[in-house]
């Protein structure tokens, strides 16, 4: 057997997995996802304020939006979309999209700068 | 006990009523006209009280005391029903303003007219089905609630929307923020306030309601009376074509990005119901 | 949507009276009645595949006629049968009929079909969406071509580039069709491709592992996953060409600084995926034929499927291979020159684990397997062609030119087309009852054949001699009027072929009852009947192999050579041409089998789509209402429990996934138990019986 | 897969028997990866939408960074009004919240909460749009229409789509209100909160992206 | 059966290319007539051999296959084939081969990409409009060492002096066209709002065809081009023909014609130096026919300019060209006959 042919026997035993693991329903509780909120608005908050403080912030802005904006995305979507209760299938599922239009449009993008 | 022939006959009233005031406003104050449509409303006024007084074309009337049968059990939806020929009425009425005055209010009378034709036929054939009222009532549900339930929600959402948006316009622009603010942390307040509270009263809850809608409803009609605030135009370069902005007074937001909405909005329903 | 199915059974208020009058008219549920009517309403997947399919045809016809005119018009210098103008619109509606309304749907036909029936379920995860899908396909395709009645159809090419496609300069209608028929038969392909990936996920039968599910449901999936990913790019590019057109906005307005290479890059992300759309589910198709008729299993069925999901990744990073004279600055030209080449390696794996599958196997050249070496065959050329093409530099000698035009259609039609083909000629007798003529059949492979190479491989040299593609005209002189003489030959060559084909599916009804598993088949839906029942298997199988079905036919000796059983079982009742050598049928109990019942709300739906088209071209007032005919029809379609607790559950029922609700799916579960009980007992006495027989 | 493999004659009671899940409280899915459809299917929807709504966020962004000579009207980026674009993505990050404490309350069969809960979203939701409806008049006010300029056409769009989700998320929401009200959402349906809730969420990753990428970033 | 039916294909397959080869095209890619055009036929010619090899390969494998291994007649159809599921190695190595010959494939591509797109040294400079549906072309004045002191304008026909690398700047006002003189070089779109640019070089004087290839509306068959290279001495006869300017018809026919190519419109669109200047030099909606005589052909190089009757033909009816910009009121014969003396003084 070929060493693909393992890796796909595994992907098939982790859906395996998946299946007897029976979607976990330890739920977070109520007051973690308030938790989480907090730490959403926090945020928020930090990037409105660096509206008012980007000269101070020069060359460092962009990086800080973005690394607050990804937190972000990740938090609401491990949390209140429960990806990181659920199984692993629906990650991967959304995921792939993500990335493929990540990387597309990014490929896209840099096109228009190459003339 | 309201019946169906009285209800006409209110519907009449309110033809009067709705007819006189508007003529008064349109015409300037010219009494004859008004007149005419006032005692219209007066003779159906005394003619719908009579009908009830008399009780004619009552069907549960007629029954009561008989031994209930199913073929004779009232209809359930007939409640509903009754109240078909006033809208009928009333769009007959707004399309004769509509008329009178020239302008959008003849369409809503004929929106009006439509719904009423379209839910009292589907009603009446629903009534005729079978014998069942509860059959019946279901068919009638089965064919309209996919209709009724969204447009109500949209509606319902669309005045929202439409209110809030002219008190943010009306308010200088730091104000619109705070109101922004304020309203987002009553909503949030009375939702965590009510999921606390377990034992809230329901009046207390019908008031809020109640305070909440008047409130947004006041509040817009009185926002878009006292109009936008002042805006000022951040034209660069001269206006190449930007006519279709002007004309729409009352549109939600201007003419353009109303035109993407709009389109937005075949597909993408379609497109939510792939997922789900 | 899961809005749905809270409704308890139908219990009257008033508990006397159990036979309520059905209501007439349309309003109410539709029954499950016989006649032109219930495929209005069916959710059935086999018969909505069957629609999809003759649709499809019914489009090549067309598609195909207006190549014919192309054709005609080409076969001369200068010639003269048509103008211009209708040149343009002929070859823009060929090439969209072809991609959107012939191959894409007959691959969602094959699809739909044959999945359910591959992985033992009884029907798609979602039925009445699977209605809707093709409903929104015909509609879309019906929309499209309403066009040419219209005013004229869309003319500036499949691919439609900007600025050409804006109403500066295309001020008519045409393109606007083009853009909203389009957007329309993308909803059909995205909510198909979600249903289908879903089932395939999802409805599989007991033990049947992704590893085991048959090489076409692999590709098919790879297939539904690319289109979940590449219809919403070309949704995107669309409505901006839309918005632009319909709206005045500026993505593609030169003068206010829009750059037009937005649109292709939009279109080429979706187009080249889309390629691979068009030819994964045909790959799949001979990945089965082949083995079935070489008596051997698919070589290396891992690699098949690998290559497949490699295939399907790498589709997504070489869209710019569309581009290369685009200007798109040298260093994009080489990283996509690059990933392009390598596309080739995948693809060369299947190509020589077909041949693997050949070799040393025991051919038998049923029509269906002419097509499908066909494919491997010519397929080849495609691909080499499209190597040629990833050599950038020299593509910019190659791009827009007949060679262009031949490399797609060797893949195309090489491809995708002989798939379909050899997918027909396998398929038919499961699907109808009865074989299509293999002797007409090889009338209609070696025309084809013959006329599909005449047509296309002289456009190879056509291209390199430098004659453009999408010219309506050619004049003398150019040296390539034999060349263009020929291919037309070959196309009225191909028609003919196509006329026999109808020749024979007209009168193949005549032929004799072909029995459940006529090519002894290796996967599952041989194992029931033909046609099958409309809940596929009367038990469920459960599945210990690849290749289920083989491996319930054949043993194996010491020496690992295969022999066939004394005796199987079918998994449904068949008839009495299968039950020779050692076949069985179940004995169970089916009236407990319920499957999702008719429904209208998918046609009312897919009907508002069009309107609401017509309606932003014309009419507002169309558009709304479109627009509540769609929205209703969404609404009812939740409210409506996907079984009608009104009908009667006699011969059909409810597995459509997920039961109603835990009560009910008590009894689903007792009854299957029940039933596959009673089969196996079934299978003992009946052992015990036809052993008797034999002795 | 080699020829040796044995055929192993179909235990079919025997292998069931372990297949279908038996817990009658659970919701029963007898798929085979134990997973809903319609829960799979939504999943699969939102990842195809991150290509629908990449698309329109990459087409904003190249516009807006190029450099029209001559350009007409204001460029967008002169317009913003970021304290109160803030809050509206302050509202709809909330409303995140509020949906999972309604999913989270009638997933404990809690449905006085869960409709409130509900009913909070919604408005919150409305209270966005409401906020964009504003937002896009102002802008029409100060010279910016959508047909205006590139930039223009592009974000309008970008926002009109996002907006337009929202608006259908509102209607949902208000439509499970409604089924709620009327007792058709017992707790055993919660995956159908659930499954609005992830469109819902989802809506609101989106902006996420849009307040940063559009709005904070400068061009 | 099956072996006939390849074996017929083989040969038609052959006879068609040698038949293909044989005949004479005036844009064929395979004949190139410049040191790019070379270039890329040098690319590909090995790759040609490599598809041409694995072609042989794999279409010699299915055939042995399906004949070697066909069911025969007499076969017992209980008795299977072996059963053997795959083999590792086999499938390793057409992996790993195919991915070797590719990757030698790119490493010769890929070069070749940076060095066509540089900018020759000392190249003659044009500036190229491809336009709805003609090409406009412009020599920028200063270019001494060609001899260019004055700008020149031209259409349709592009001049150049053989053994020279020649450098296109090219734009478009409307759509996107793809300029391509199949034996000097590949094709480069003209995207509208971008600025590309192209080189070109012919070994030997000469007219070598070619044409717009991106489809551009109605007549995009119709936006043909030539190339005319010249040697030393004709290129400076034809640069200092088109420095001159024509001169004003006084008397006769033409005279008359003057007159009218203003009454009836004509200077409205088309530039004649000296003569007409009213439109934009930069981009003038029609060709400049300052020297139209200079040239053969006309209108998208499809009609013969020394044909009299195709020029008046044109006259008559321009949509004879179908959806060509050219929109005129009718015109007399007699008109026609003054115009076409008129346009002939313009060499
Ligand atoms: C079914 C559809 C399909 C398929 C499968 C392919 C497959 C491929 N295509 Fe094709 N293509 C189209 C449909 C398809 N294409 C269409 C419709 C267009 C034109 C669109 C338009 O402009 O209208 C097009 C255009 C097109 C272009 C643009 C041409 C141009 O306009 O300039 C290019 C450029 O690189 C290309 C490349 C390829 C490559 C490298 C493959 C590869 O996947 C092929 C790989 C296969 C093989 C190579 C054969 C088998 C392999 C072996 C036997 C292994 C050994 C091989 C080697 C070592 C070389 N294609
Ligand atoms: C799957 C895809 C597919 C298929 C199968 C075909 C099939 C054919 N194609 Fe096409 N083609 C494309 C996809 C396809 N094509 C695409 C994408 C383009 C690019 C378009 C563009 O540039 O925008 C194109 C372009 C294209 C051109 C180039 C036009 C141009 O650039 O100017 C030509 C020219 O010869 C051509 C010819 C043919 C021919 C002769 C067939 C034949 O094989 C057709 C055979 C079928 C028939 C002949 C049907 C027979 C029907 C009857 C006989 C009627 C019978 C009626 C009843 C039974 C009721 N095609
Ligand atoms: C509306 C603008 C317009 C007017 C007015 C006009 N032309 Fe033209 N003319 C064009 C265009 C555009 C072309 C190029 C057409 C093409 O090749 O598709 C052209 C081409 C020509 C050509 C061929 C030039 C070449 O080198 O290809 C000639 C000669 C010509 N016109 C003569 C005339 C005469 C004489 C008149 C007056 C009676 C005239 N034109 C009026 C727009 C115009
Ligand atoms: Cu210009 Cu084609
Ligand atoms: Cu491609």
């Amino acid at each position: 057997m070929s060493v693909s042919d393992e890796t796909l026997a595994r992907e098939a035993q982790a859906e395996h997995d998946a299946q007897t693991e029976h979607e976990g329903h330890d739920h977070p509780s109520d007051r973690s996802y308030v938790g989480i909120a907090l730490i959403l608005a926090v945020l928020t908050a930090l990037e409105v304020a660096s509206f008012y403080v980007e000269d101070q912030l020069g060359a460092l802005l962009v990086p800080a939006l973005v690394i607050m904006m990804i937190v972000k995305f990740v938090l609401v979507v491990a949390w209140f979309m429960h990806l990181r209760f659920d199984s692993n299938l629906f990650t991967r599922v959304f995921v792939s999209g993500l990335v493929l239009a990540v990387g597309v449009y990014a490929a896209t993008l840099t096109t228009f700068r190459f003339w | 006990m309201v019946n169906t022939g009285s209800r006409f006959w209110f519907g009449v009233v309110a033809l009067g009523v709705i007819g006189a005031l508007a003529y008064l406003l349109a015409s300037g104050g010219e009494p004859y006209g008004t007149l005419v449509l006032a005692f219209t409303a007066v003779a159906g006024l005394i003619l719908g009280v009579t009908s009830i007084t008399l009780r004619d074309g009552d069907v549960a009337l007629a029954a009561d005391g008989a031994p209930s049968t199913a073929a004779e059990r009232r209809p359930v939806a007939t409640r509903f029903a009754a109240a078909w020929p006033a809208t009928a009425a009333l769009g007959a009425a707004v399309c004769a303003v509509g008329l009178a005055t020239g302008g959008a209010l003849l369409y809503v009378g004929f929106a009006i007219l439509g719904i009423t034709l379209v839910e009292w036929m589907v009603q009446s054939w629903a009534e005729r089905s079978t014998a069942d009222a509860t059959v019946n009532q279901r068919l009638r549900n089965r064919i309209m609630y996919p209709v009724e339930i969204p447009a109500l929600s949209l509606i319902g959402i669309a005045v929202a929307v439409l209110a809030f948006s002219r008190i943010l316009l009306a308010l200088p622009k730091a104000g619109s923020t705070v109101v922004a603010i304020v309203v987002a942390s009553v909503i949030l307040g009375v939702g965590v306030l009510l999921s606390s509270r377990p034992r809230v009263s329901s009046s207390l809850l019908a008031v809020l309601v109640v305070l909440g809608a008047v409130g947004l409803l006041g509040g817009g009609i009185v926002a878009a009376v006292a109009g936008e605030r002042e805006f000022e135009e951040h034209a660069e370069e001269g206006h190449a074509e930007e006519g279709p902005e002007e004309g729409s007074g009352s549109g939600p937001g201007a003419e353009a990005p109303e035109g993407t909405g709009h389109a937005d909005e075949a597909p993408a329903p379609a497109q939510g119901q792939g997922g789900g | 949507m899961a809005l749905t199915e809270e409704r308890p059974p139908l219990e009257l208020t008033s508990g006397e009276e159990a036979v309520v009058r059905k209501p007439l008219g349309v309003f109410t549920r539709p029954s499950d009645s016989p006649g032109w009517r219930s495929w209005l309403t069916t959710v059935d997947h086999k018969k909505i595949g069957i629609m999809y399919g003759a649709t499809a045809m019914a489009f090549f016809a067309l598609g195909g006629l207006e190549a014919l005119l192309i054709r005609a018009q080409l076969a001369q210098p200068n010639g003269q049968v048509l103008d211009p103008q209708v040149y343009n619109q002929l070859f823009t509606m060929h090439g969209t009929t072809m991609v959107f309304l012939v191959i894409m749907p007959m691959l969602a036909g094959f699809a739909n079909y044959l999945i359910p029936l591959m992985i033992g379920a009884r029907d798609v995860a979602y039925p009445r969406l699977n209605a809707f899908s093709y409903w929104v396909f015909l509609f879309g395709g019906l929309f499209l071509y309403s066009s040419f009645f219209l005013g004229g159809a869309p003319d500036s090419g499949w691919f439609n580039y900007a600025p050409q496609s804006g109403v500066a300069y295309s001020p008519g209608h045409g393109i606007d069709f083009w853009v909203l028929g389009l957007q329309i038969t993308g909803i059909a392909s995205l909510v198909g491709a979600v249903n289908l990936i879903v089932t395939c996920l999802n409805m599989r039968a007991p033990g049947m592992t992704l590893l085991r599910m048959p090489v076409f449901v692999w590709m098919a999936l790879v297939a539904q996953f690319l289109l979940l990913f590449a219809i919403p790019v070309i949704t995107v590019a669309l409505f901006l060409l839309m918005f632009d057109r319909l709206y005045g906005a500026n993505f593609f307005v030169v003068e206010a600084g829009a750059d037009p290479l937005l649109w292709q890059h939009l279109f080429w992300i979706f187009g080249h995926p889309e390629v691979y759309i068009l030819i994964l589910p045909a790959f799949g198709i001979v990945s089965d034929v082949i083995p079935t008729f070489s008596r051997k299993p698919l070589f290396g069925y891992p690699f098949m499927v690998f290559s497949g999901i490699a295939i399907g990744f790498m589709g997504w990073g070489v869209w710019a291979h569309h581009m290369f004279a685009s200007g798109v600055g040298p260093v994009s030209v080489a990283a996509f020159s690059l990933s392009t080449m390598f596309i080739a390696v995948p693809t060369g794996v299947k190509i020589f684990n077909w041949i693997g599958t050949l070799w040393r196997g025991k051919l038998s050249f049923t029509v269906a397997m002419l097509f499908a070496v066909g494919l491997v065959s010519q397929f080849t050329i495609g691909g080499l062609s499209g190597v040629m093409h990833s050599v950038a530099p020299h593509d910019t000698q190659q791009t827009d030119t007949y060679f262009v035009v031949a490399h797609f259609h060797y893949v195309l039609f090489g491809g995708s087309m002989f798939g379909i083909f050899s997918g027909i000629y396998y398929w038919w007798p499961k699907i109808f009852g009865h074989k299509l003529s293999e002797r007409i059949g090889k009338v209609h492979f070696w025309l084809m054949f013959a006329g599909f190479n005449l047509t296309f491989g002289p456009m190879h040299i056509v291209g390199l001699q430098g004659m453009p593609r999408r010219t309506a005209t050619y004049p003398e002189g150019m040296g390539w009027d034999l060349m263009n003489l020929l291919e037309t030959i070959g196309s009225f060559l191909i028609a003919l072929s196509f006329l026999v084909w109808v020749y024979n599916v007209v009168r193949s009804r005549k032929n004799p009852h072909a029995g459940a598993d006529p090519w002894d088949g290796r996967t599952l839906e041989w194992a029931t009947s033909s046609p099958p029942p409309v809940h596929n298997f009367d038990v469920e199988p459960t599945v210990g192999h690849l290749d289920e079905w083989w491996h319930r036919k054949y043993d194996e000796d010491e020496s690992g050579r295969p022999v066939r059983r004394e005796h199987y079982e079918f998994l449904s009742a068949v008839d009495e041409v299968s039950l020779g050598r050692g076949g069985r049928e179940p004995q169970v109990d089916t009236s407990s089998i319920h499957l999702p019942s008719p429904s209208y709300w998918p046609i009312v739906i897919a009907l508002g789509l069009p309107l609401i088209s017509y309606g932003l071209l014309y009419t507002y007032w169309l558009s709304a209402l479109g627009g509540i005919m769609v929205v209703g029809g969404v609404v009812g379609l939740g409210l409506e429990p996907s079984v009608d607790p009104e009908a009667g559950h006699d011969d059909h029922g409810h597995d459509d996934g997920h039961g109603p609700g835990p009560g009910t799916d008590a009894t689903g579960e007792e009854a299957e138990l029940v039933g596959v009980g009673a089969g196996d007992g079934a299978t003992a006495s009946g052992d015990r019986a036809g052993s008797g027989e034999r002795a | 897969m080699s020829v040796s493999e044995q055929t192993a004659p179909p235990e079919v009671v025997a292998d069931r028997a372990d297949h279908v899940p038996h817990d009658a409280a659970a919701p029963a899915h007898h798929t085979s990866t134990g997973l809903s459809n319609e829960k799979l299917g939504m999943w699969l929807f939102l990842g195809s939408e991150c290509l629908l709504f990449g698309g329109l966020i990459s087409a904003f962004l190249l516009y807006r960074s190029k450099d029209v000579e001559g350009m007409v009207g204001p460029a967008v980026g002169d317009l913003y009004d970021i304290p109160f674009t803030s809050v509206s993505s302050f509202v709809l990050l909330m409303s995140s919240l509020t949906m999972v404490l309604s999913l989270s309350a009638i997933q404990r069969a809690d449905h006085r909460r869960a409709r409130t809960w509900l009913l909070t979203t919604a408005m919150l939701g409305a209270t966005f749009i409401a906020g964009q409806v504003y937002e896009f008049t102002s802008f029409v006010r100060e010279g910016l229409g959508y047909t205006t300029n590139l930039q223009s056409s592009a974000f309008y769009t970008l926002t009109g789509f996002h907006g337009v989700h929202v608006t259908i998320g509102i209607l949902m929401l208000v439509s499970l209100f409604v089924m709620s009200l009327r007792g058709r959402l017992p707790a055993e349906r919660s995956e159908t909160v659930e499954i609005v809730g992830l469109y819902w969420h989802f809506v609101d990753i989106i902006w996420i992206i849009i307040f940063t990428l559009v709005y904070l970033i400068p061009a | 059966m099956v072996r006939r039916g390849r074996l017929t294909l083989l040969g038609l397959v052959v006879a068609l290319v040698a038949g293909g080869c044989a005949r004479d095209a005036p844009q064929d890619v395979l004949e190139p007539a410049g040191p790019l055009a070379e270039t890329l036929d040098n690319l590909f010619m090995p790759i040609f051999w490599v598809a041409v090899a694995v072609f042989v390969l794999v279409e010699g494998l299915i055939v042995y296959a399906v004949v070697r291994y066909r069911r025969r007649r007499d076969d017992n159809d209980d008795e299977l084939p072996v059963q053997f599921h795959g083999s590792t190695k086999l499938e390793i190595s057409w992996t790993i081969l195919p991915a070797l010959v590719l990757g030698l494939v790119a490493v010769f591509t890929i070069p070749v990409v940076f060095t066509l797109s540089a900018e020759p040294a000392n190249a003659l400079q044009v500036s190229v409009t491809g336009q709805k549906f003609w090409w406009g072309y412009q020599y920028p004045e200063g270019q001494s060492e060609f001899g260019i002191e004055e700008p020149i304008v031209t259409a349709n026909e592009l001049h150049i002096p053989a053994g020279q690398p020649v450098f296109l700047t090219l734009t478009s006002p409307d759509v996107i066209h793809s300029f391509w003189t199949p034996r000097l070089n590949g094709k480069q779109d003209v995207v509208p709002g971008r600025t590309h640019t192209w080189s070109l070089e012919a070994y030997e004087p000469g007219v070598y065809s070619g044409q717009c290839a991106e489809f551009c509306g109605t007549s995009h068959a119709n936006m043909r081009l030539k190339v005319v290279a010249h040697d030393q001495a004709g290129w400076e006869d034809w640069v200092e023909g088109m420095q001159r300017p024509p001169q004003k018809p006084l008397s006769g026919l033409a005279a008359q014609g003057f007159e009218l190519f203003s009454q009836k419109g004509c200077a409205g669109c088309h530039q004649v130096q000296g003569s007409f200047e009213s439109v934009a030099a930069d981009s003038p909606p029609a060709p400049d026919l300052t020297h139209l005589f200079s040239r053969d052909c006309f209108a998208g190089c499809i009609y013969d300019l020394d044909d009299r009757n195709e020029l008046e033909a044109w006259l008559r009816d321009p949509q004879r060209k179908a959806g060509s910009l050219m929109v005129i009121g009718e015109l007399t014969e007699d008109e026609i006959d003054a115009l076409y003396s008129y346009l002939e003084t313009l060499e």
